[in-house]
């Protein structure tokens, strides 16, 4: 009886204490780091081998469908992918269906200064934000440059060397999804003309996508800053993703830990009134 | 007249789907052609159709102000100024220094910040709200737990055997009951488009 | 034009087995609409959440508390939200018989503007049905600006009024667990339902009854009992059937080694 | 990434950091007029942004090609503003048929895309014999196998669960609700790493972690 009120207690407790409590537990780990150790998932490796595996020259399709607010859980992943890419000497084509992809773009090209260092036109391009959903990579699929008359800076399409390669979905080698949006890509680009498509989840989605990763419809998927983790791991460039590795051992822990003690009396009731 | 008004429109629906449907099954030139005019068509409106969402909010906004709305007024003020200023600067010049400021310093911490806040719930929810009511809730919360304790290094640290089952959750364990969902969830797309396509939809065409 | 010799009228490869599968399952709705329009009746089996509804009721009467309800967000114009919203809408209209008939208040929390005349009407009828459209009051039902006022409204109001229950159905989005929460601090009974996924699991956790997905349509489709509404619900039972079939034959041939069905799929 | 040293870098990085710790008022303080103000901007700037956007997207694909005499453009640009004409109580009607286009379109996109990636693969898939040959992969197998036909069987609508279906239906609710339980468990880490980026972005402001 003791121990109830004692829970009862707490079930009144102010919530912001509970806001404070997770904003300690995020910034301590932030401050004094811990460095827990990563170990990498098989779809995680499947995702990197396949990043690895294609040949110079192969025109890769990279969705950046994450808005700004989701930066935290992708842009690490989008990060390796993309150096993973140049150093294989791939084509890349970036596109994005969030109205704020101008500034992913932007902020890829901070982390990753080689991206500037490529011929733009030829090696790479970025056309900027489409809108349509599945409307248009239906379209896409058979004449991107319908959807994208020029690039996101205004170049006409017919003005890009790399564009007159790539101006339908058998030109390309893989599609790269980033956050959300792959349904599209397995819909109307893997189904119907068997490009790859693979790429990075917010962790959300993560069993959204384990049916199309079990099914084959991708062949490889990072899960949220988990993934992005195991991608810096993977490729020897830990970053971001792996700084924020604690904070989530910590906000975790505490999840249960504050979990656990709210059911212990509804069990110990059914136990003893149960049976 | 009436007829275009109040009927015609009805029928347009099923005439497009009909295009779409019939080119994705039949590999026919003209008909590709003319789905590929309709899907582009389609990318065209959707994205005229972003500013009614403006229109919504200034009128919003705008009757606040009208009618001094007590404690609200000032802040739709606030609103309208803001989306003014920013709307005009963008549109002059979208790779100017001001728009390019605002969009990165203002825009994208606040879409940030107010995306995250959802972190705060759920923590207060882990005590007061998520309770093993019966099996059913049980076991979800126990899967879940074990799922956090996968995805966080710490739980390896505790116990070797969270990402052993975790890792077996995350791929076979969940994959029935998550495929069933998507099973239903696609059984529901064909029975909703055939009510869209037949009328027995209300609501889309407002004050239907 | 020699239209059945051309070859390029033939289905795309791989697609035969799709192309069964939509018009198959079209030519069921039309037929089971059809019976049950011509007297045949299908009825949508017992749902818990459904089935919850009265007890929720009955406790607010005992207790002499209201009882809230929100349909959700968005609007019942879009492709996406819109459906959810009506579903839940209809569900309101039964709750709305057993609060007049019971003589609980019925207190409903709205964002979604476009939907308010539905939702007056809805729950007008359902008084005037039993008889009291004199205790029907439109200050009872209220129409918030945005999301997040939406919450704190919420919040504040259930910290004054304490509703013994609440029930959270339609188009639901993530202040839904924030709402959850603040319900279960005052001990209330809790009924969900929304065809967001992503809400679900949390819905589970924190509410004691859950419309999973399709269920709220078929809630929906149990309330109103309209035969556009049933009738495709039961002919995609029968499309459900048939996938069992095959998965459970299937089952049986995989192990021994027989790929038929797999290539028959493959069509 | 450096922390900024001029003028405009600093504004930007402060102003970011008071928005965020007003946004956070409301959270661990209460509501207060600094968290309705910067959730006022919020909302002015995301649908400016938004605006800006479309008023770009529309010149790119529809109003240059017009110009560039790809007359039949004309037609989506007249169905997109007529969308406009749902605000006008007696011009309402030509909205009806920008939807019915637009509703069309997305629903057979949408439902020809669904067919065989949500349904037909997910069933091929189920039945296909485990590529490996170990103990461990014919388990899996049956477990997903049998806990999809029970599952299934729970979202049978128009019979009871009664007979046969008592215990699949119960089997398969079950088995939904381990998918759920992970779906929770994925949720918290992503509304984890939100939150945690968001506060490391305040601890670089304030210079207690590197940028």
């Amino acid at each position: 009886m003791a121990n109830q009120t004692i829970f009862d207690r707490l079930d009144k407790l102010d919530r912001r204490i509970y806001y404070w409590l997770i904003v300690i537990v995020i910034a301590w780990p932030l401050v004094s780091p811990i460095g827990l150790p990563i170990t990498v998932k098989p779809s995680s490796r499947a995702l990197y081998d396949g990043l690895t595996a294609v040949q110079e020259g192969d025109v890769v399709l990279i969705d950046i469908f994450m808005s700004v607010s989701t930066w935290p859980e992708c842009m690490g992943g989008l990060v390796v992918e993309t150096n993973t890419l140049i150093d294989r000497g791939a084509r890349l084509v970036y596109l994005g269906n969030s109205v704020d992809v101008s500034r992913s773009w932007e902020r890829l090209n901070e982390l990753v200064p080689r991206l500037g260092t490529l011929e733009y036109g030829t090696d790479v391009v970025f056309l900027g934000y489409y809108t349509g959903a599945d409307a248009a990579a239906s379209q896409m699929a058979v004449d991107m440059s319908s959807i994208f008359p020029a690039d996101h800076f205004g170049t006409p399409i017919d003005d890009l060397p790399l564009m007159s390669d790539a101006n339908s979905a058998s030109d390309y080698a893989m599609v790269l999804f980033t956050a959300e949006g792959e349904v599209k890509w397995i819909q109307q680009w893997g189904e119907p003309y068997g490009v790859p498509v693979a790429g990075m989840g917010i962790a959300m989605k993560g069993s959204a996508l384990a049916p199309y990763l079990a099914s084959g419809d991708i062949f490889g998927l990072a899960v949220g800053v988990r993934g992005a983790a195991e991608l810096e791991k993977l490729a020897g460039m830990p970053a971001a993703a792996t700084t924020t590795m604690d904070a989530i051992s910590s906000t975790h822990l505490l999840f249960v830990i504050l979990i656990v003690p709210a059911n212990l009396p509804i069990i110990y009731n059914k136990i003893k009134g149960g049976s | 007249m009436s007829f275009v008004k109040s009927t015609a429109f009805k029928y347009i629906p099923i005439l497009v789907f009909a295009v779409i449907i019939a080119d994705y099954f039949f590999a026919i030139a003209s008909l590709g052609s003319v789905a590929e005019v309709l899907r582009q068509f389609a990318v065209v409106i959707s994205n005229i159709a972003l500013g009614l969402g403006v229109i919504s909010l200034l009128r919003i906004h705008g009757r606040n102000v009208q009618r001094r709305l007590e404690g609200r007024w000032q802040y739709s003020i606030v609103t309208i100024i803001t989306f003014v200023t920013v709307f005009i600067l963008g549109t002059i010049n979208a790779n100017g220094a001001q728009y390019t400021w605002a969009f990165n310093h203002v825009y994208t911490t606040l879409q940030q910040t107010m995306y995250a806040s959802t972190g705060f719930f759920i923590v207060s929810s882990a005590y007061r709200a998520f309770r093993a009511r019966n099996i059913d809730a049980a076991l979800l919360l126990i899967a879940g737990c074990i799922v956090v304790f996968t995805n966080a290094p710490i739980g390896e640290v505790i116990w070797s055997g969270f990402p052993v089952i975790g890792d077996w959750l995350l791929g076979p364990g969940q994959l029935p009951g998550y495929r069933v969902l998507m099973l239903i969830a696609g059984f529901g797309t064909i029975v909703y488009a055939y009510r869209v396509i037949t009328g027995n939809e209300r609501g889309f065409f407002g004050g239907e | 034009m020699q239209k059945k010799k051309n070859n390029e009228m033939i289905l795309k490869d791989g697609r035969i087995v799709a192309f069964v599968l939509l018009f198959g399952s079209f030519v069921l709705y039309y037929l089971f609409t059809r019976m049950m329009e011509q007297g045949k009746p299908f009825k949508i089996r017992t749902l818990a959440p459904l089935e919850a509804l009265p007890e929720a009721v009955g406790r607010c009467a005992e207790m002499g508390k209201p009882i809230f309800y929100m349909p959700g967000i968005g609007s019942s114009l879009s492709l996406s939200s819109g459906a959810y919203i009506l579903a839940g809408i209809t569900i309101l209209g039964r709750l709305a018989h057993f609060a007049a008939k019971a003589g609980v208040k019925l207190r409903l929390f709205t964002v979604t503007i476009d939907a308010m005349p539905l939702i007056q009407e809805t729950i007008k009828t359902a008084y005037a049905v039993e008889g009291k459209v004199e205790e029907y009051s439109d200050d009872n039902i209220e129409l918030i600006a945005n999301q997040s006022s939406l919450v704190s409204r919420y919040l504040g109001a259930v910290q004054r009024e304490s509703p013994a229950a609440a029930c959270l159905i339609g188009y639901l989005a993530y202040e839904s667990v924030v709402l959850a929460e603040a319900g279960n601090v005052v001990g209330a009974m809790q009924i969900s339902g929304t065809v967001n996924l992503y809400q679900i699991p949390f819905l589970v956790a924190s509410t004691d009854y859950t419309l999973i997905m399709e269920e709220l349509f078929a809630a929906a489709a149990a309330v109103s009992g309209d035969a556009g509404a049933v009738g495709p619900i039961a002919a995609e039972d029968v499309i459900k059937f048939v996938s069992l079939g095959i998965m459970i034959l299937g089952m049986v041939l995989a192990p021994l080694g027989i790929t038929f069905l797999v290539d028959l799929l493959g069509l | 990434m450096a922390y900024p040293t001029e003028l405009w870098g600093l504004l930007g990085l402060w102003v970011g950091a008071v928005l965020t710790v007003a946004i956070y008022s409301y959270m661990l303080y209460k509501e207060n007029p600094l968290y309705r103000l910067a959730e006022h901007i919020y909302i002015g700037i995301a649908f400016a942004i938004t605006a800006v956007v479309a008023v770009q997207n529309t010149n790119r694909i529809a109003v240059t090609p017009l110009l560039n005499g790809q007359i039949v453009f004309i037609i989506p640009i007249i169905l997109g503003l007529g969308m406009y004409t749902v605000f006008v109580e007696d011009y309402r009607w030509i909205s009806r048929y920008s939807i019915a286009v637009l509703v069309g379109c997305m629903l057979g996109v949408v439902t020809s895309g669904t067919l065989i990636p949500n349904i037909i693969n997910q069933i091929t898939s189920t039945i296909a014999a485990p590529s490996g040959a170990t103990m461990m992969d014919w388990f899996n197998f049956l477990y997903v196998g049998i806990g999809t036909i029970c599952a299934l069987s729970y979202f049978l609508f128009t019979r009871e669960h009664t007979g046969v279906l008592a215990p699949t239906a119960r089997l398969g609710r079950l088995i939904v609700m381990v998918a759920l339980g992970v779906m929770f468990g994925n949720t918290v880490l992503f509304r984890m790493s939100m939150l945690s980026g968001r506060i490391e972005y305040l601890l670089q402001v304030l210079r207690l972690v590197p940028m």
